[in-house]
């Protein structure tokens, strides 16, 4: 039962499942084991992306594709939530229909990009996709009418999932419309992850892997490659919308800055790597680790450079504020030391 | 010994439209300049426009130069490019900071003296600063682009940061040197004097990265090694020692890329290199990989475009680079003149 | 007759976890053709990659003009004077046929009279001197790869099947260009699955099966030997 | 307790440790050195925002609500600071927004809980159009295309009608734009037809520098000059390729004369061994907000005193008296009209004090209905 | 008559000046198993391209059980029956063994867009998978990764994929190429097997007369690109031209 719910595709390292099992206990009772708005926020933080950065696993570890505009699609569906509520007032039909727009727009986007550039090679695809995604952001502020520019959006959610919302108290923890709001991100994250997990696991999941091997032979074969992609990329776009979504339910607020960086882009890339392509498991462990040091790091440096008080040139260094350098030699120890990615090692452990 | 038997195969003739076609990317430059023409009207605005459209594209060259060795010879996508624009700059800048009295000098000799010593500064430092990042970054990631881009992108960023450690948070402006202030006028047209120097060092450039890449095998065991390493190893080449090389050359020339925009704008920041990167890959694409013609071809191209958009309809200058390089690629999927198949 | 020109003694090569040879030994007798047989899979290829470098042996003995080769790395192995041709023909294809010569001799110009004699016996790569060598056909390729590596002169040729994917009468012709260098006093390593080309070219023969030489003698004598034949690969060679 | 949210480190990281600077010294002055109101000590608090505003929002509700601070400063950014501001409603604490400009921070966002020492960008335009104009002067505006630019422009505008000039051209670029040629080009083309004493305006944040190449091409010979608003001291060596250029400013550390400037200015020099900026001015001006508010609420606690209490506030800061409007808690104040000029031993254009423009003079409008 | 299942008329292919294939017309019938043959660039593999598609030709067309197929893309030609191995070898390098069979027979059941199915619960896939590697003898390697067979196992794999293709049109180029002499028989047994399905037409191109003699029911010689000779193995043998171009001295007589 449990295996078919993970599509068969079981993780294959007793480390591993430990650790999925605990971020999966950690994530389900984040509400009660742990304290603070900030605990709180991460652990919807990390919901969120585990699902942002599996639906881009799927597209680049799965089948290949280097595309810089996940993003882009992310901020189609908080843009989607955002624009509804602001224009429908606060309301649950509101946060859907904002949703599905958000998900229908990001795949249509996704379908003439991929038929007009898929065939392109994958570099350039990768660098028009890049250029699409920067236009996009900066369309975003020109628009400020519409989309509120530099600044986003700020709007309402329902009542019922503001921490306005007292619900009484549950194992000495209160229960607010803010920890409903997290479960409902927690639940719909966890559902999709799992389709996910069966969709790399489908004859589908097969045939993209097989275009990233080989898609000249792949199209000898018979599979209309152009058309797999363009699927692989749809599917990749309207999860992340969903994610964005989320975000946007989570966050009550978007602007360009949460959801069409390039950073964030960076980011997804970077959890995908250091968790390990071509596996939904790393999505989930890359996704963990990244924003837990995000969120971390500057107070762990803020505690190396009391430390370290009086050393010459080191508190310089680990000063808090220089806390995104060490993000920079983070992004280049981790795919030193994990080329196959967390997942991968763990794996490799085992056989050998 | 005896010959094998010859089979010469049959060849029909290269139709004139066939012919076009491939001189075709060489032709744009003028076809722009002279739809530019008609488009403006104005003679004075066009002349205005096009001098100073060229001069831009020959900075913007002499930015994408070193990319077009490190991405598209050796296909290491480098964001870290960028950073060595900007360590460039700060060099380059804290040079003639130094050199206060030379740039305040109303000496042509002092003022080129003083920019010289910069960009010899700039091209030491970020040279360096590229053999170091190839051996601690690079080198374990050759052929795979994804990894190649996170762990430049996390060198991107240390380096930034660290110009942050080094010459502080703040933004430092510079002034010109005194001769290279100001402009010349010329048939009511202005021109910027500094944008003349740099089309003279962007042709210097173009021309001696031709000659090298053509007259040595450089260019070749690059390309080749890249396709296949060990096979160049095994024909007896170091492939190691002349991947490092090109690195470095790639690295110090996005130093003289930070010192030139930097004195263009006047005012660097650690992230200046960073903001450029998109329009470098842009030029290095449309080009096509590896070829340096092709780079100058489409910088040109770009300065252009943009100062006539600019002109004829601001709302569009944002999209033009973009809109320009989805119609090359449409037109040519491998971009101009590519000497490097794109994969 | 002078000393061999390379000798193997022992050597055991791993690829990843996988033990691949086991203990080969066997010389190249200077200024002859040594054929290396065996069936596929047996680590033919491999031997050669360890020789030129590309695997690095575990342990054994690999001397080159009386001069360990192990601690060397690959690109100092070719400048040594060994050229090689790889099963893969290894074919530069975003290069023209006329680069990929000029990359084949590594240590200056291409000489013009080697290039005559090379194109002499393999006219199709002067036809197409200017094309992109990714679109050759394959037995194209295949004599651009042998051509590439004898654009210099190197002491010792390890060559990878050669004749695959030629037709009879270029097979011809090439076997004509590896005597001629064989009368310049060149020595020659050739792994073969064609067996006339075998007969006509080797002077002795090394047969391998399962990761280690289980024969060696003059090939007159395995040409001649039915029985042998069979016992070592299983079959006639002549067969079909 | 105040807990100070800015964004420590990202690109406006010089901009962010001015402003906490600023605010120190602004608390230290307003309770003589003490760091106490009533006897209570004062406990700041910092968070970065990384410039992120989601990060920015985590770190408000973590500043309100984990570590329960009464009032927050910060932050640097327009957009952390739209983020930020429903926040301070949910929690029904106070936010001094300082020093992000943004007009909808106390216009259409605006919240009861929402208070500004800074600038908002009606303000710069309007110092700037009651400096610039005057009869027979014709204005154009160069700015970044995108909100900030835009509601410069329109404030500027709208101000402009009141001083007798006209508006003869507005030109946009894209917020990236680094070369000038062809805006400058359309300006001329405009500029040249119209008669009068001829300015360009130019509205602009962030790197660029569209002044000195725009001044490279020569627009004098049309007859124009160039014109913009104060900018903060690295910025100021730009001007030199200027001299004589006006426009009106929010600080310069020479131009203010009063006490709390003089003191800052020497505690500055003293302190860091240099003038304070721009945006020590506008931290500096939040601190003595802060402890003037809590010694007229009586205390940090009950935020509905406070809020009473700051409705209105006037005090001292370093660019003179500020005052809380009442409608959408805008804090009031003066402007510069300043004059470039070079000076020995400084390698920027030194803006000179032509007026001061009081508050009284310009008319900012309320927006937050 | 039997049926004619391939056919082309005319097929012209040129790059740039060069005539690679030059206006070849000839049809392949069901049950005939038809060896092309010819120099080192003939064009025999570019005519295998034009035909499945993987380069468009410049003139002419391909007609496949008479329809015109000339404009089609290469998956498509693939799932109407069209079927080829690769002269050099072409595999997915990083899925193992199994795994590249099981998808060309996913490909042949049209199961590609099956979505929410466990794709190790088709069953049926994996076991006509095993039962072709067993065929070719390679199922002992059959959880190897591509990259770690040897150059003649991978060929193997090569034909063990167009097996499993099961195409009406059959193109093999060069099968038996780089395999030992123990290994190649299977192959062509294998071959043989495929030519006595009398609904199944087979297209061999191959350098090893031997072979050519025992297996092929007829041979076209492509010269130049352009067909040169078409008839019964023993007469092209023996024209003048086919020796003269193509065989010229053999071997052993040198
Ligand atoms: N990269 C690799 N990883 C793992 N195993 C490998 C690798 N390359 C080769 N092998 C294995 O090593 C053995 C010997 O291979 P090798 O290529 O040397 O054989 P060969 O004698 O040249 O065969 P052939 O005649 O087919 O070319 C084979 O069993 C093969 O499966
Ligand atoms: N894409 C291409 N572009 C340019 N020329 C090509 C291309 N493909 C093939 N050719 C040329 O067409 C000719 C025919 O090549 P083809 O591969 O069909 O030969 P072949 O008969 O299969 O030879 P072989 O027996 O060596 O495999 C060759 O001269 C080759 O150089
Ligand atoms: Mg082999
Ligand atoms: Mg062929």
């Amino acid at each position: 039962m449990i295996v078919r719910l993970i599509s068969g595709d079981t993780p294959r390292s007793p480390i591993l499942t430990a650790l999925l099992l605990l971020i999966l206990i950690c994530l389900a009772g984040a509400p009660f084991l742990f304290e603070g708005v900030r605990a709180l926020d991460t652990a919807a933080r990390i919901c969120i992306f585990i699902l942002l950065v599996a639906g881009y696993d799927l597209l680049l570890g799965y089948t290949g594709i280097v595309s810089f505009a996940h993003t882009m699609f992310f901020g189609m569906g908080a843009y989607g939530v955002a624009l509804a509520s602001t224009h429908m007032g606060r309301g649950f039909d509101a946060l859907l229909v904002g949703t599905v727009l958000g998900a229908l727009a990001a795949i249509v986007l996704a379908l003439l990009i991929g038929l007009f550039s898929l065939r392109v090679r994958a570099i350039f695809f990768a660098m028009i996709t890049l250029a699409v995604a920067s236009a996009v952001a900066v369309l975003v502020s020109q628009f400020s009418d519409i989309t509120g520019g530099e600044d986003g959006l700020t709007y309402k959610i329902p009542r019922v999932l503001t921490s306005a919302n007292r619900m009484g108290e549950v194992m000495g923890v209160k229960f607010t419309g803010k920890i409903l709001n997290y479960y409902l991100i927690f639940f719909s994250s966890l559902a999709l992850f799992l389709l996910l997990l069966r969709i790399v696991n489908s004859p589908f999941g097969r045939v993209l892997q097989a275009i990233r091997e080989n898609d000249f032979r792949a199209e000898a074969i018979g599979y209309r490659v152009v058309w797999y992609r363009t699927a692989a990329t749809c599917l990749s776009a309207a999860t992340a919308a969903l994610a964005g979504s989320l975000f946007a339910i989570w966050l009550r607020y978007v602007g360009p800055d949460t959801t069409l960086s390039f950073e964030i882009m960076l980011d997804i890339l970077l959890m995908v790597v250091i968790g390990g392509m071509g596996t939904m498991y790393g999505a989930v462990l890359g996704a963990v680790l990244f924003v837990l040091a995000q969120t971390y790091l500057q107070n762990l440096m803020g505690a190396a450079s009391h430390a370290t008080e009086g050393l010459p040139l080191i508190p310089e260094l680990v000063d808090p504020d220089r806390w995104l350098m060490w993000l920079g030699i983070l992004f280049i120890l981790s795919v030193y030391f994990f080329p196959t990615g967390i997942v991968g090692r763990l794996r490799r452990q085992r056989t050998t | 010994m005896t010959a094998a038997p010859d089979h010469r195969p049959t060849f029909a003739d290269v139709s004139l439209g066939e012919r076009l076609d491939k001189a075709m990317p060489f032709l744009l430059i003028p076809i722009l300049v002279v739809l530019g023409f008609f488009a403006i009207g104005a003679p004075s605005s066009w002349l205005t426009l096009t001098v100073s459209g060229l001069a831009m594209g020959m900075m913007i060259f002499i930015m994408a130069s070193g990319l077009t060795l490190v991405f598209g010879l050796m296909d290491v996508i480098n964001f870290g490019h960028g950073a060595f624009v900007s360590v460039g700059a700060f060099v380059g800048v804290s040079v003639l900071i130094a050199l206060g009295d030379w740039t305040g000098a109303t000496s042509l000799l002092l003022n080129m003296s003083a920019v010289f010593l910069a960009v010899v500064a700039a091209m030491t430092v970020t040279g360096a600063l590229g053999w170091v990042f190839e051996r601690v970054i690079v080198k374990p990631v050759y052929g795979a682009h994804l990894k190649q881009i996170l762990v430049t992108v996390g060198g991107l960023i240390v380096i930034e940061q660290l110009i942050h450690v080094i010459w502080g948070p703040d933004e430092i402006f510079i002034n010109r040197p005194e001769m290279l202030k100001g402009a010349i006028t010329f048939a009511g047209a202005a021109m910027e004097k500094y944008r003349l120097l740099a089309v003279g060092i962007g042709a210097v450039l173009f021309i001696a990265m031709r000659m090298i890449l053509r007259r040595t095998k450089i260019g070749l065991i690059v390309r080749a090694g890249v396709e296949n390493g060990p096979m160049v190893e095994a024909l007896g080449y170091r492939l190691r020692v002349v991947f490092v090389g090109v690195f470095i050359a790639g690295s110090a020339l996005a130093g003289l890329g930070g010192v030139m925009w930097g004195l263009y704008q006047e005012v660097i920041t650690a992230g200046m290199g960073e903001r450029m990167m998109v329009l470098v890959f842009i030029v290095a694409i449309i080009g096509g990989l590896g070829s340096v013609e092709g780079a100058f071809i489409g910088a040109l191209l770009v300065g252009l475009l943009q100062n006539y958009v600019a002109f004829l309809e601001p709302k569009l200058a944002l999209v033009s680079n973009i809109a320009l390089m989805t119609a090359i690629l449409m037109w040519r999927p491998q971009g101009m003149l590519p000497v490097v198949k794109a994969k | 007759m002078s000393d061999p020109i390379l000798t193997l003694k022992d050597v055991y090569t791993d690829i990843a976890q996988y033990h691949i040879l086991q203990g080969v030994d066997f010389e190249v007798p200077r200024g002859e053709v040594t054929m290396l047989l065996g069936r596929n899979g047996v680590g033919k290829t491999t031997t050669l990659k360890t020789i030129m470098g590309q695997w690095t042996a575990k342990s054994g003995e690999i001397l080159y003009n009386g001069q360990d080769l192990k601690r060397m790395p690959v690109s100092a192995r070719a400048r040594a004077g060994i050229g090689f041709v790889p099963e893969d023909m290894g074919i530069f294809s975003d290069l023209t046929v006329e680069e990929n010569m000029v990359l084949g001799a590594s240590s200056g110009p291409l000489d013009p009279k080697r290039k005559e004699w090379l194109l002499g016996a393999f006219p199709a790569l002067g036809t197409f001197w200017n094309s992109e060598a990714g679109n050759l056909s394959g037995g194209q390729k295949q004599m651009l790869s042998i051509a590439r590596a004898m654009a210099e002169d190197r002491e010792l040729y390890l060559i990878d099947e050669p004749t695959k994917g030629l037709a009879p009468a270029i097979i011809a012709t090439m076997a004509n260009a590896l005597r001629d260098l064989k009368a310049q006093g060149r020595s020659i390593l050739l792994v073969e699955q064609n067996f006339s080309v075998a007969k006509a070219l080797g002077d002795s023969a090394v047969v391998m099966d399962d990761g280690r030489v289980i024969w060696t003698g003059a090939m007159a004598e395995l040409a001649s030997n039915k029985d042998l034949q069979e016992s070592l690969m299983g079959l006639s060679m002549e067969a079909h | 307790r105040i807990a100070h949210v800015y964004g420590k480190t990202g690109p406006f990281e010089a901009y962010a440790a001015q402003s906490h600077n600023g605010l120190k010294l602004g608390l230290e002055y307003a309770t003589d050195g003490t760091m106490e109101i009533n006897g209570e000590k004062i406990v700041i608090i910092e968070k970065d925002t990384q410039l992120k505003p989601d990060i920015g929002r985590a770190q408000l509700e973590e500043a309100y609500g984990d570590d329960d601070a009464h009032i927050a400063v910060g932050p640097v950014s327009s957009g952390v600071a739209l983020a930020m501001l429903p926040v301070a409603e949910e929690y029904e604490r106070v936010l001094i927004v300082e020093p992000a400009v943004a007009d909808s921070i106390t216009g259409a966002n605006w919240n009861p809980y929402i208070f500004r020492t800074g600038r908002n960008s009606s303000q710069d335009a309007i110092a700037n159009a009651v400096a610039l104009g005057g009869e027979n002067v014709a204005v154009a505006t160069l700015a970044q295309d995108y909100a900030f630019g835009r509601d410069g422009v329109a404030a500027f505008k709208e101000a402009l009608e009141g001083t007798g000039a006209t508006l003869a051209h507005e030109e946009y670029v894209p917020t990236d734009t680094t070369d000038f040629t062809a805006a400058a080009e359309r300006i001329f083309n405009a500029m040249s037809e119209v008669e009068g004493e001829k300015k360009l305006f130019i509205i602009w944040a962030g790197g660029g520098n569209p002044m000195s190449k725009i001044n490279a091409m020569e627009p004098s010979r049309f007859g124009v000059e160039i014109a913009t608003g104060g900018n903060i001291l690295a910025a100021l060596k730009a001007y030199k390729e200027l001299p004589g250029m006006e426009g009106a400013t929010y600080y310069y550390y020479e131009i203010p004369q009063n006490p709390v400037n003089d003191w800052l200015v020497k505690t500055h020099f003293e302190r860091f061994d240099s003038p304070p900026d721009f945006f020590t001015a506008g931290g500096m001006a939040s601190g003595i907000a802060i402890v003037e508010a809590i010694k007229k609420a009586g205390g940090a606690e009950d935020t509905e005193a406070l809020v009473a209490a700051m409705k209105g506030l006037t005090w001292e800061t370093p660019k003179g008296t500020m005052m809380f409007r009442p409608e959408d808690h805008q804090a009031m104040q003066t402007m510069y009209h300043f004059r470039t000029e070079i000076q020995d031993g400084k390698d920027y254009g030194v803006p000179v004090l032509v007026r001061e423009i009081g508050m009284d003079e310009m008319e900012i409008p309320v927006r937050n209905q | 008559m039997t049926q004619i299942l391939l056919e082309t008329d005319a097929l012209t292919v040129r790059f740039g000046g060069h005539v690679a294939v030059d206006a070849v017309t000839c049809k392949f019938p069901a049950g005939e198993l038809t060896a092309i043959v010819g120099p080192n660039g003939a064009g025999k593999t570019t005519y295998f391209n034009l035909i499945s598609g993987q380069i468009a030709a410049t003139a002419g067309t391909v007609t496949l059980k008479g329809q015109d197929i000339t404009r089609l893309g290469v998956a498509e030609r693939c799932r109407r029956g069209l079927g080829r191995a690769f002269q050099l070898t072409n595999l997915f390098p990083d899925l193992s063994v199994l795994e590249n069979l099981r998808l060309v027979i996913q490909s042949r059941k049209h199961n590609g867009f099956g979505l929410f199915s466990m794709a190790d619960s088709h069953t049926e896939l994996t076991a006509e998978a095993s039962e072709i590697l067993e065929r070719v003898r390679l199922d002992t390697q059959k959880d190897q990764l591509v990259t770690e067979l040897s150059h003649g196992d991978q060929r193997k794999l090569e034909v063990a994929m167009l097996i499993g293709l099961d195409p009406l049109v059959y193109m093999f180029d060069e099968p038996t190429a780089g395999m030992s002499v123990d290994e190649a028989p299977v192959i062509l047994d294998l071959i043989a097997e495929i030519k006595a399905d009398t609904s199944k037409t087979v297209l061999l191109v191959e350098h090893k007369l031997d072979v050519i003699r025992t297996l092929a029911d007829r041979i076209i010689v492509l010269h130049n690109g352009a067909l040169a000779a078409d008839g019964p193995p023993a007469e092209v043998m023996a024209s003048a031209v086919v020796q003269e171009a193509y065989m010229g001295k053999e071997l052993d007589h040198v």
